[in-house]
C-alpha cells in the first residue's frame, strides 16, 4: 500500500490543479464581478467627485486606477483564503502532501488572473470616466505592465494571505502587512500606465524601464513565496 | 517570600555595569549635544538634535539588521533555538520605538534647516515603510499560538522584510530623481563638523549602542520569562486537567 | 514488514491556548486496528486525531506516527494519512465530483479511482453533478467520506464520521472502513455512536480528561 | 527662539520615550519574576 501512496501531485500539477479550483470557485461564486468590481468602480467615482477637475483627473487617472486595484486586491486575497477557510479545506490541504509551492503558485495564479480582469475594467473606467487616452505602442506598454504588475501583487497576496490565513483580527492585519511590501508595485505601474497614457506629455519609451522593476518584484516575490509557503503552511 | 520584592529580575552584574555606562554616557551626550558643542555655520542651533537624531536612526537600522540575521539563524536547522526568535523579537521591538523616535526627532529637525516636517526623499520615505513593516512583524508576533509556531512565523516574516527594504528604496529612489520639484533633502545639510561635534555625534553612536545591547539583553530575557510563565502554568493546568476525570 | 506500530504515543502532551487538551496521553495502535475513541465533550478526542495527523505541535511527550516522529518531522506523517474532522473540507460552490476529484487528484489518484471512489458512497448517480451548497448536511459527509476514500490513506482518522448519515450512509461507511482495515489501513475512529461503531471496531479505548484509557480487545 | 522648543523637544521626546519603554520592560519582567525564580534563570 505505501509504495502506491507516494505518487502525490508534482509542484506543476498542484499548481494547476488549484489555479483551475479557485477559478472554477470564482466562476461559480461570482464574489468578483458582482461584489470586488462594483466597488472598485465605485471608487473610481468617488476620486472624481473627491477631486472634482477634469485637468487634475486626467493627471491623476494612472495612480488612481493601481490605488483602487490595490485596495480591490486585499479583498480578492481575503476571499481567496475565506475559500479554504469555510470548511476546513485547510487542513485537508495540509494533509494532502501536495507540494507548497505548486499551492502557492496556484493560488498566486488564480489571484493574477483575477486581478488583470480587474484593471482591465478599471482601465477602461479611467478611459471614459477620466479621458485618458491610449495609444497602440501605450496599448502594448500597458497590457506588459498590468501583467508584470498583477503577478507582483498575486505572489505577495497569497504570501501575506496565506500567513493571516487562521489568525484573528485578519481583515486588519492583512493591509497593514500588505501595503507596505506593494509599494513599489504602486510607484512602477502608475508610472508606466503614466508614459502609456501619455499623461503630461511623457513618451510611451520611458514607461518600459519601470517595468523592469514590476519584472524583478514579480520574480523576486515569486520564488521566494514558493520557497517560504511551506512554512507559513505548516502550522 | 523573597522573589516577590525583587528588584532586578533579568540583570546580570554584565548588564548593571553596562547599564551604568549608558546612563553616564547619555548625561554626558546631553550635556555636550545642548551646552558645549558650539552652533553650526549653516545648520545654526538646529544641528543639536543631530546628536539625538543620528544615533537613534543608526540604531533602528543595526535592531532590524540584527532581527534578519537572527530569525535567519532560527530558521537554519542546525542553530534552530527559541533565543533566537526571542532576540529577534526584542531586537525588532527597539529597532520600532527607535525608528518612531528619530522619524519625530527627524521631523523636528526638518522643520527648523527645510521650514518643513516631511519630505519624500528617499531615505525618509524608506525610513518611514520600515516602520510599518516592523510594526506588522510585532503585530504578528502577537498573534499567538505556541512558541515554535511564533517563532517560525514571523521568521519568515522578517526575511520577507529584508527583501522588500532594497525594493521601497530602490523604487522611492527612482520615482524621486523622476520627481518634477527638487528634492528638497539636499539642501542646508552641508555640515562643517569641528572636533567636538564630530565627537559628540561618535558618542552618540556609541552610547546608543550600548543602550541597544542593555535594552534588548534585557527584552529577550524578560521574554524568555514571560515564556517559562507560560510553562509553569501548563504544569498546574496539566494536573488541573487530569483532576478532571475525578469529578 | 518492520514491527513498528503506525501510532505510538507516550505522554503526549498537546496545549491549545494556554488549556492542556491533552495531558499525557498514551496509546499504541497496531497495523490493521480498527480503534473506536469513546469519551465525553471536551476530553479530547478530536485534538488526539488531529495529532495524529501531524496537524498540530507536540508541547511535551513523544509521538511517532508510521514511523515518522511527531516532534521533528510533522510534514511526513501528514501525507500519509486521511482525516475527516467535524468540517468536511468541501468547497460549497464545487459538486460531489470536482470536489473528489480534486482532493483525489492532490494525492495523485487515477481518473478511475476516483470514479470507484464516487461509487463507494453511491454518489455517481443522480448526486455527482449537484454542487455542495444545495445538498444536505448527510448527503455533505458522503461527498467527504468519498473524498477521503480517493485519498487511499495508510491511517484514517475519523471525528464523527456517522454523523448525519442516514442508515444506508452508515452501512456503507462501515463497509467502507472493515474493507480499508483488511486491506492494511490502520483506522481510529472517534464516535458516540458505541453500539455501530462497536461492531466494526477491533478495540476501544476510552479518553478522559485529556488521558487515554485502554478498555481492551472486543471479541 | 522658536528653535529652542524644537531641539529641547527633540531630547525629551528620544529619552523619554526610551525611559518609558524601559520602564515598561522592567515592570514586564519583574511580574514574570514573581514565578521564575532565581536558580530557574539561564543568564544567573
Amino acid at each position: 500500500m505505501s509504495e502506491r501512496r507516494h505518487a502525490f501531485a508534482s509542484v506543476r500539477a498542484t499548481a494547476r490543479l488549484i489555479a483551475v479550483k479557485d477559478l472554477r470557485i470564482e466562476r461559480r461564486g461570482r464574489v468578483l464581478t458582482n461584489q470586488v468590481l462594483p466597488f472598485a468602480l465605485i471608487v473610481m467615482v468617488m476620486f472624481a467627485f473627491a477631486l472634482d477637475s477634469d485637468a487634475v483627473l486626467e493627471r491623476v487617472a494612472p495612480g488612481l486606477v493601481w490605488l483602487a486595484t490595490l485596495f480591490s486586491t486585499l479583498f480578492v486575497i481575503a476571499r481567496s483564503f475565506a475559500v479554504e477557510g469555510s470548511d476546513g479545506a485547510l487542513d485537508q490541504l495540509r494533509t494532502s502532501g501536495a507540494p507548497s509551492a505548486g499551492i502557492f503558485l496556484g493560488k498566486a495564479l488564480a489571484l493574477m488572473v483575477q486581478l488583470l480582469v480587474l484593471v482591465v475594467v478599471l482601465v477602461v473606467a479611467a478611459v471614459v470616466l477620466y479621458r485618458a487616452d491610449l495609444s497602440w505602442q501605450g496599448g502594448v506598454l500597458l497590457v506588459t505592465t498590468a501583467v508584470a504588475a498583477t503577478g507582483g501583487l498575486a505572489a505577495v497576496g497569497t504570501l501575506y494571505g496565506g500567513l493571516s490565513a487562521g489568525a484573528k483580527g485578519r481583515e486588519t492585519l492583512l493591509p497593514l502587512l500588505v501595503l507596505p511590501v506593494v509599494a513599489p508595485v504602486l510607484i512602477g505601474a502608475t508610472r508606466a500606465t503614466e508614459s502609456a497614457f501619455g499623461t503630461n506629455g511623457i513618451a510611451v519609451g520611458e514607461g518600459w524601464p519601470w517595468l523592469g522593476l514590476l519584472a524583478v518584484f514579480a520574480v523576486l516575490f515569486g520564488v521566494t513565496g514558493a520557497i517560504a509557503f511551506g512554512s507559513l503552511l505548516d502550522e | 517570600m523573597t522573589p516577590t520584592s525583587e528588584r532586578n529580575v533579568t540583570g546580570t552584574s554584565f548588564t548593571r555595569g553596562l547599564g551604568i555606562v549608558t546612563v553616564l554616557g547619555i548625561g554626558l551626550l546631553i550635556v555636550l549635544g545642548l551646552f558645549v558643542s558650539p552652533a553650526d555655520v549653516n545648520q545654526g542651533e538646529s544641528v543639536r538634535i543631530m546628536y539625538a537624531h543620528v544615533p537613534g536612526a543608526w540604531l533602528a537600522y543595526l535592531a532590524f539588521i540584527v532581527t534578519g540575521v537572527s530569525s535567519a539563524a532560527y530558521l537554519w536547522n542546525r542553530t534552530r533555538s527559541l533565543t533566537w526568535d526571542r532576540i529577534a523579537g526584542a531586537s525588532a521591538e527597539v529597532g520600532v520605538l527607535f525608528m518612531g523616535i528619530s522619524l519625530v526627532t527627524g521631523s523636528l529637525w526638518g522643520r527648523i534647516t527645510w521650514g518643513t516636517y516631511w519630505t519624500w526623499d528617499a531615505r525618509l520615505t524608506t525610513t518611514a515603510f520600515l516602520f510599518v513593516t516592523y510594526v506588522g512583524y510585532l503585530a504578528v508576533r502577537g498573534l499567538g499560538g505556541s512558541h515554535h509556531q511564533r517563532a517560525r512565523r514571523s521568521a519568515v516574516l522578517a526575511l520577507l522584510a529584508v527583501l522588500e527594504i532594497p525594493l521601497v528604496h530602490f523604487s522611492v529612489r527612482l520615482w524621486n530623481t523622476l520627481h518634477q520639484e527638487a528634492s528638497v533633502a539636499g539642501r542646508g545639510t552641508d555640515v562643517t563638523m569641528d572636533g567636538l561635534m564630530l565627537f559628540s555625534l561618535f558618542l552618540g553612536v556609541i552610547v546608543f549602542t550600548l543602550m541597544y545591547v542593555w535594552l534588548v539583553l534585557h527584552r529577550q530575557r524578560a521574554l524568555a520569562l514571560q515564556d517559562m510563565v507560560e510553562d509553569f502554568g501548563l504544569d498546574a493546568a496539566l494536573a488541573a486537567r487530569r483532576a478532571e476525570e475525578v469529578v | 514488514m518492520a514491527p513498528d506500530p503506525p501510532v505510538v504515543l507516550n505522554d503526549a502532551v498537546v496545549v491549545i491556548g494556554a488549556f492542556p487538551v491533552l495531558a499525557g496521553a498514551n496509546l499504541t495502535v497496531r497495523s490493521g486496528e480498527i480503534v473506536l475513541l469513546r469519551g465525553p465533550n471536551g476530553a479530547g478526542k478530536t485534538t488526539l486525531l488531529r495529532l495524529c495527523a501531524g496537524l498540530i505541535e507536540l508541547k511535551r511527550g513523544r509521538g511517532r506516527v508510521l514511523g515518522h516522529d511527531l516532534s521533528t518531522d510533522r510534514w511526513s506523517v501528514r501525507h500519509r494519512v486521511g482525516l475527516l474532522g467535524h468540517a468536511n473540507g468541501l468547497y460549497p460552490d464545487l459538486t460531489v465530483r470536482e470536489n473528489v476529484a480534486f482532493w483525489g487528484r492532490t494525492v495523485g489518484a487515477t481518473d478511475a479511482e476516483i470514479a470507484a471512489a464516487l461509487r463507494r458512497m453511491a454518489l455517481d448517480a443522480r448526486l455527482a453533478d449537484v454542487q455542495i451548497s444545495r445538498l444536505s448536511a448527510g448527503q455533505r459527509r458522503r461527498t467527504a467520506l468519498a473524498a477521503l476514500v480517493a485519498r487511499r490513506a495508510e491511517l484514517w482518522l475519523l471525528d464523527e464520521p456517522h454523523a448525519g448519515l442516514d442508515a444506508a450512509g452508515r452501512d456503507e461507511l462501515d463497509e467502507v472502513l472493515r474493507q480499508a482495515a483488511q486491506a492494511g489501513a490502520t483506522i481510529m475512529v472517534a464516535s458516540h455512536e458505541l453500539e455501530r461503531a462497536g461492531t466494526l471496531a477491533t478495540r476501544q479505548v476510552e479518553v478522559v480528561a485529556g488521558q487515554v484509557r485502554d478498555s481492551g480487545a472486543i471479541s | 527662539m522658536d528653535d529652542l522648543g524644537f531641539i529641547l523637544g527633540s531630547y525629551i521626546v528620544t529619552f523619554g520615550s526610551i525611559a518609558l519603554y524601559v520602564a515598561s520592560v522592567v515592570k514586564r519582567s519583574r511580574r514574570a519574576g514573581r514565578v521564575v525564580s532565581r536558580e530557574q534563570r539561564p543568564w544567573t
